[in-house]
């Protein structure tokens, strides 16, 4: 590796909010032609550093540099000019304009004001054959794409345009492997290009296998900066938590039992067709697949958050059919649903974390005849926060104000205060931390030991593989194969996901 | 303990007392005969109409929603009033009843079509209110109801208080709406309805009930407020509170309600409420003009609400 | 420059009367529709009527509309109660145009803008000063010269509001009596409650109040009544609407001053059958009567 | 190409042209005076003014706001045109140029306002509201100005075209407006600031001078209306356009706009103008009493929004 130049230098950079630091002193040096990974516990910073090098928050103190030139963007406008783009971990796409004049959105073609709808298609479609996208219409709304494709969309809009810095914070956080590798690829030939790129993920392998130099962030403060080669993972997450590897993957232990909690009957509905499965006490099933392969709507269908078409649900050794009108049966039933969306549909950001955590349950273990019981209500949330360990000043702290990861575990919170017989869990570590991460699959685990059926959406295979007793995958909707703890590998699960498609494309 | 929750209503509502406080002191500098009793007695008659509808309404804009529908309502429900009392020689609580329920049942039809069919409340009850005031015309043949003093016992001081029934009932409400909004559950599934509707229900939580019962309360406030109105001009008007929903909204705005739904407080609308009453008082009986009343009035509306902006954009506890 | 007659009185060969009014919730012009309406069904054969109003007293360009939809349906004859006394006179003179006949009823329109258009249209309606000054009159025989009193005004755009006005200020002036406020307030109740508390909380030396209308008479009621000064403060309206009956026999309002709305719009609709049936009649103002009302006159 | 072109506009506006043809339809039958040319002239010169207004009214909505001031800059701008013509002998050319100024002036300091001091739009315009109507007064001094002829050419027919300019201008305002939504950037930009101001900024994008600019054309299109409103009734009148905001938001609702913002089209609003004036026209013309006519009004256009709901639930292709 040569050690070309800085592009990019941060000396000293400060944010403060009120009385509260988040971020102190931070040197920082980007190179060109680098990926230049930054890691971090959640709320550590890294959002809020990349945020201030993208012109989007203004540093409190620090300065910045640029080509050796003094760096001061005032917006994000000024920092594209001076050649630094930013995909940032929260979606931020507008949901009524179409997927082409979002890709574009600062850069519409026009002549005299009036939009060229040409050019706009044709410019368009280029940046989303790019990065896969190919099956995805450009004047399709945006607010009509899943979530992943929805952060393929910001990514191709990123790569659209031409920089000297990129930043990408959390990109994968919604992505399986196979849209990952189309943005590896990618990201390799711009850093061939001599970009210099910031890579923030909590996907250490991913880290491992792209990154060149990696920045560490804790509480605030870095900690160093390390050749990627001389930082094993185990070597990162102890940098980030401050103390010694932990307890680590421990053995898988199963926790099923023999009786069924949930059964799920040819259910259809939308893009799902006919998915069958069950789910028995204490078992832990994964379902894996590619962006927009239907698992979301998969849960939904069974939370009644949508409407089943046909099909239906049966819960414990219960014969009733239910096919669930509104999430408030499913939840009366004793289901529980951790959203994908935690923006849009998980949580209210503009409330407190107390708010957020005891809305679900707020009638049954809150209130007597009508009214709050506060200081119950805050001891429970105080709990949470405690078990989970959510990085924040208080409980009445808005949501809104939490790092990204934290927003995800209050989500999960207000789902352990409802208590359940069967979680849904539809990506529940998206932008969650290594160690917190942990602490989420030792409580998944709990609620396995206590006997309850999990299902488990996620598209990091890893974490499938690392908690799962069985994994099913899903393809263009139909659920096609159900692999066992015991006899499942990586190919075989990509093959499955891959299926359902290839069959279409023989079958037209 | 109680210093402290000084220093919060302090911190909450200081900005909006603050801009109340100086228009009081402006008109009694301007009239020597403002600052005194027959001045407050005046205005605590005047204000119950607007208080009643500005709570529902506080409830309203909070769930997201909107009701234009109120002065039809006041006007329909007094009609009822009038015409039972007038026509059909029934007794003021038992006309009084029904009154209420005229109210509370167009709230109900407001809320069911808004809701059951998701349709804007805006539309919605923008019909009701034409609706309404066209019913109001039948029920009183398009004639002014004289009620006489059998109806103005509510309006009327009671002895030894100096403050009538309606204005004590409307204090009520304005505490009861403020209790109903922060200790309760439905108070609390109101504001997270007019913040994320959609997270509120995947949280499980059926969300058409409560919105329904707000416009409900909205309804049955209209009808308070027409027993007070009613019982204030002793007369049913077909032609009243025409436009009273823009001065409601604009209390709870000036309150800092959100039209976007999910944040509101029913006592700082009831602050609003004060302002525009005190200002409206204050400019008659100061005798300007009825052009720089107007102007006056719509100046010190933006300005209220800009200086409440300022102070909580520098209060750092504020969201 | 009978062209609409032709098929204008295509049913039954009867013409047909459009009457246009101002707010119909307001129980002067109810009384008015009610007295026409009555009128027409006595006289079913010779004439149909289409009633219409504005929503409130000041939706003037919604009462131009109605003045151009009535011409294009083809009625034969018009007779209005202007919401404004200059702004329809161009759209009534496109109805004359269109050979419709038109009458003036209740607010007159302005002579100068009349002239100016080039047209004349026959008002029909009584002379409100004088029935103002009648009331004033009756009323400062009840004071005394130096005594104060507060007046509560119409909108101001409208005739009939400037001459009631103007009738008050001359009946007090005559008598000595003294203005000290005057306000509009528009012609409704509420707002006249809100006017008139505030107006007596800063004159508490008031004797009476002389309101353009009774609605804002009986507003001024209430506010004389919770500020605790009914035996001392005298009140007048103009209309005698139903309601104000009973608030004068119980001693609450002093007089008012009839101007026989129910007939108006019948004499309004007289003058302008004549017209359609000798079309070379001379277009001619009928004054109509103004009586006081008083708590004698109520109670024979 | 054509013939998609053609099923898309049906599918897009269907819902609200079989309303306004069901509405037609009705009065056709219940009166032989209504299907007919001199019925479809009276309402072409009608709409001119209300129309204006829809098209501004409509941007705002857009971009998240709301403009309650338009009654009064209406009134304002036809005040100083009177003003300035009767009184000042100006011809009309420069009047008018002042006229239109006078509305876009207050559009901009409702903006400026709004934008510069972030207080919500209804609270600014309400403000505004009050204020220009107290200015109009004191320009007129609380009387109407009669202007006469000299004003007339605007809103009379022109020779052989049975259409008069305003409401050419009207129809041109329409195109333009719809034209600037959906082709042009300004247009994109403020469907986008609408929906997610939040995320337009941060894709480096200023958006105040887009929401300022809307407030602006607002206005001005108050002064357009004023014009055609003056013309109309050749005289200057301080009480004109009072409530009109409520049938200017009523028309945008009914053809879809969203009150939070985001989604509207210009088109569609003037479709649910068309179906108020008609409403109206005919009502008035097969003479219902004024209750039934204020009841029949509110069903209608709670009905229409509703059919529109229905049928756009069912249409698959929108969101
Ligand atoms: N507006 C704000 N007010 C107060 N604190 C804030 C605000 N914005 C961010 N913070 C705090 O700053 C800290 C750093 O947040 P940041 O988003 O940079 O973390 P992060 O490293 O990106 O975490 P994650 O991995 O979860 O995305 C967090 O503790 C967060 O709560
Ligand atoms: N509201 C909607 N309207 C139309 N199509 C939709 C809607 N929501 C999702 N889809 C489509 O349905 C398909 C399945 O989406 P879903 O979100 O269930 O996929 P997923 O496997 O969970 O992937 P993701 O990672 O995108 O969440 C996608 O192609 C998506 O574009
Ligand atoms: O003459 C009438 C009545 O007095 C009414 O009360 C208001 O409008 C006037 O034109
Ligand atoms: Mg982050
Ligand atoms: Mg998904």
């Amino acid at each position: 590796m040569t050690s070309s130049p800085d592009l990019f230098t941060a000396r000293g950079l400060c944010k403060r909010y009120g009385r509260v630091t988040v971020l102190k002193d931070c040197d920082v040096a980007i190179r060109g032609g680098e990926i230049h990974a930054l890691l971090g516990a959640n709320g550590a910073g890294k959002s809020t550093l990349v945020r201030m090098m993208a012109g989007l928050l203004e540093p409190t103190a620090g300065s910045m540099q640029l080509d050796s030139n003094d760096y001061a963007p005032n917006s994000k406008r000024d920092a594209e000019i001076a050649g630094v783009e930013i995909v940032q971990q929260e979606l931020n796409l507008i949901a009524t304009l179409s997927v082409a004049e979002n890709l574009m959105l600062a850069r519409l073609p026009s002549i005299g004001g009036v939009i060229r709808r040409g050019p706009l298609k044709d410019r368009s479609r280029a940046a989303l054959d790019r990065v896969g996208l190919n099956d995805v219409p450009v004047d399709t709304p945006v607010a009509k794409l899943g979530v992943g494709k929805q952060q393929m969309v910001e990514i191709a809009a990123a790569l659209d345009r031409k920089c000297r810095i990129l930043i990408l914070d959390e990109p994968t956080a919604a992505l399986s492997a196979a849209e990952s590798a189309t943005l590896f690829r990618w990201l390799n030939k711009l850093r061939d290009a001599g970009v210099g790129i910031v890579y923030i993920s909590h996907r250490l392998d991913e880290v491992a296998q792209l990154a060149d130099r990696i920045t560490v962030l804790r509480d605030g403060q870095k900690i160093g900066t390390f050749d990627a080669t001389e930082c094993s993972t185990d070597r990162m997450v102890e940098l980030m938590s401050g103390d010694g590897g932990s307890d680590d993957s421990a053995l898988h232990p199963s926790r099923r039992q023999v009786d069924t909690v949930l059964r799920v009957d040819a259910l259809t509905g939308g893009l799902v067709d006919r998915v069958s499965f069950d789910v028995n006490r204490g078992e832990r099933l994964g379902i894996a697949g590619l962006v927009g392969s239907g698992r979301t709507e998969l849960l939904r269908l069974i939370f009644g958050a949508d409407v089943a078409t046909s099909g239906n649900v049966y819960l414990r050794d219960d014969a009733t059919a239910y096919r669930f009108r509104h999430p408030r049966q499913a939840v009366a039933a004793g289901i529980a649903m951790v959203t994908e969306d935690r923006k849009d549909n998980g949580l209210l950001l503009s409330k407190s974390i107390q708010f957020n955590t005891t809305l679900a349950s707020l009638r049954h273990r809150f209130a007597t005849t009508g009214m709050v019981r506060g200081r119950i209500e805050r001891s429970a949330t105080q709990t949470q926060c405690d078990q989970l360990d959510i990085r924040c000043h208080t409980i009445n702290q808005s949501v809104g104000t939490l790092s990204g990861g934290n927003q995800q575990k209050v989500a999960i919170a207000k789902w352990l205060v409802r208590d359940a017989d069967v979680f849904l869990f539809d990506e529940p570590t998206r932008g969650i931390d290594v160690a917190a991460r942990r602490r989420i699959y030792r409580l998944i685990d709990t609620l396995a030991k206590d006997g309850k059926g999990v299902v488990i959406v996620s598209s990091d295979l890893e974490e499938l593989l690392e908690t799962c007793d069985r994994i099913a995958v899903m393809s263009a909707g139909r659920l096609m194969e159900t692999f066992e703890r015991n006899d499942w590998s990586h190919d075989q699960i990509m093959q499955a996901a891959f299926s359902g498609y290839r069959n279409q494309e023989t079958g037209a | 303990m109680m210093p402290k929750h000084v220093r919060n209503v302090l911190v909450q509502y200081g900005g909006l007392l603050a801009v109340l406080a100086v228009i009081v002191a402006v008109f009694s500098f301007q009239s020597q005969n403002f600052f005194q009793h027959s001045t407050l007695v005046s205005i605590a008659n005047q204000i119950p109409d607007l208080t009643f509808i500005a709570v529902g309404m506080t409830l309203v804009l909070i769930v997201g929603g909107i009701d234009l529908s109120v002065g039809s309502l006041l006007a329909l429900s007094s009609a009822v009033l009038g015409s039972l009392m007038v026509d059909h020689d029934w007794s003021l609580g038992t006309a009084a009843v029904l009154c209420l329920a005229t109210g509370a049942a167009c709230g109900l039809v407001n809320g069911a079509i808004a809701i059951g069919f998701r349709i804007p409340s805006f539309i919605v009850t923008l019909g009701m209110l034409e609706m309404a005031r066209g019913a109001t015309k039948v029920v009183t043949d398009s004639q002014t109801k004289y009620i006489g003093s059998a109806v103005e016992a509510i309006g009327q001081p009671l002895p030894g208080l100096l403050l009538s029934p309606a204005f004590l009932a409307a204090l009520a409400c304005v505490a009861a709406g403020q209790f109903l909004l922060t200790r309760t559950v439905f108070g609390r599934y109101c504001v997270a309805i007019g913040t994320n509707e959609e997270a509120v229900r995947m949280s499980g939580i059926r969300t058409a009930p409560y919105a329904m019962t707000v416009f409900v309360i909205s309804g049955l406030m209209c009808g308070m407020a027409a027993l007070a109105q009613t019982s204030r001009l002793s007369s049913a008007d077909p032609n009243a509170a025409i436009g009273i929903e823009l001065s409601a909204i604009a209390a709870c705005v000036i309150g800092g309600t959100s039209l976007m739904g999910g944040r509101g407080s029913v006592i700082s609308s009831f602050i609003g409420v004060l302002i525009i009453a005190v200002l409206q008082t204050g400019l008659a009986q100061i005798g300007v003009s009825d052009a720089n009343k107007q102007i006056i009035t719509g100046a010190v509306i933006v300005i209220a609400v800009l200086l409440d902006a300022l102070r909580s954009r520098w209060d750092p506890t504020r969201p | 420059t009978t062209s609409t007659d032709a098929d204008g009185t295509g049913d039954n060969g009867k013409p047909r009367v459009a009457l246009i009014m101002k707010s119909l919730a307001n129980e002067f012009f109810s009384t008015m529709a009610d007295g026409a309406q009555a009128h027409q069904e006595e006289n079913a054969d010779d004439y149909a009527l289409i009633v219409n109003g504005i929503k409130d007293e000041r939706d003037l360009s919604r009462q131009v509309a109605l003045v151009e939809e009535m011409v294009s349906s083809n009625v034969d004859a018009i007779v209005i109660a202007p919401a404004d006394s200059k702004a329809l006179v161009p759209a009534l003179r496109r109805a004359q145009q269109a050979g419709v006949v038109v009458v003036n009823i209740d607010n007159r329109l302005d002579a100068d803008v009349l002239k100016t258009e080039g047209i004349t249209i026959p008002f029909v309606g009584p002379d409100n000063r004088a029935g103002a000054k009648k009331v004033g009159q009756y009323l400062a025989n009840q004071l005394n010269g130096g005594d104060q009193v507060l007046v509560l005004e119409g909108i101001r755009t409208s005739f009939n509001a400037q001459q009631r006005r103007e009738g008050f200020q001359q009946a007090m002036a005559e008598a000595g009596v003294e203005i000290v406020d005057s306000q509009s307030a528009e012609w409704e109740m509420s707002k006249a409650n809100t006017i008139a508390s505030s107006m007596l909380s800063e004159h508490p030396n008031a004797k009476a109040i002389l309101a353009a209308n009774d609605s804002m008479a009986l507003g001024a009621v209430a506010a004389v009544r919770s500020a605790g000064r009914s035996d001392d403060v005298m009140i007048v309206g103009f209309d005698n609407i139903s309601a104000v009956q009973q608030a004068i026999i119980d001693g609450k309002i002093l007089a008012t001053a009839d101007q026989h709305g129910d007939q108006l719009a019948v004499f309004g609709i007289e003058a302008a059958l004549k017209m359609l049936r000798d079309p070379d009649t001379k277009p001619e103002d009928v004054e109509t009567p103004v009586d006081l009302i008083h708590q004698q006159t109520l109670t024979p």
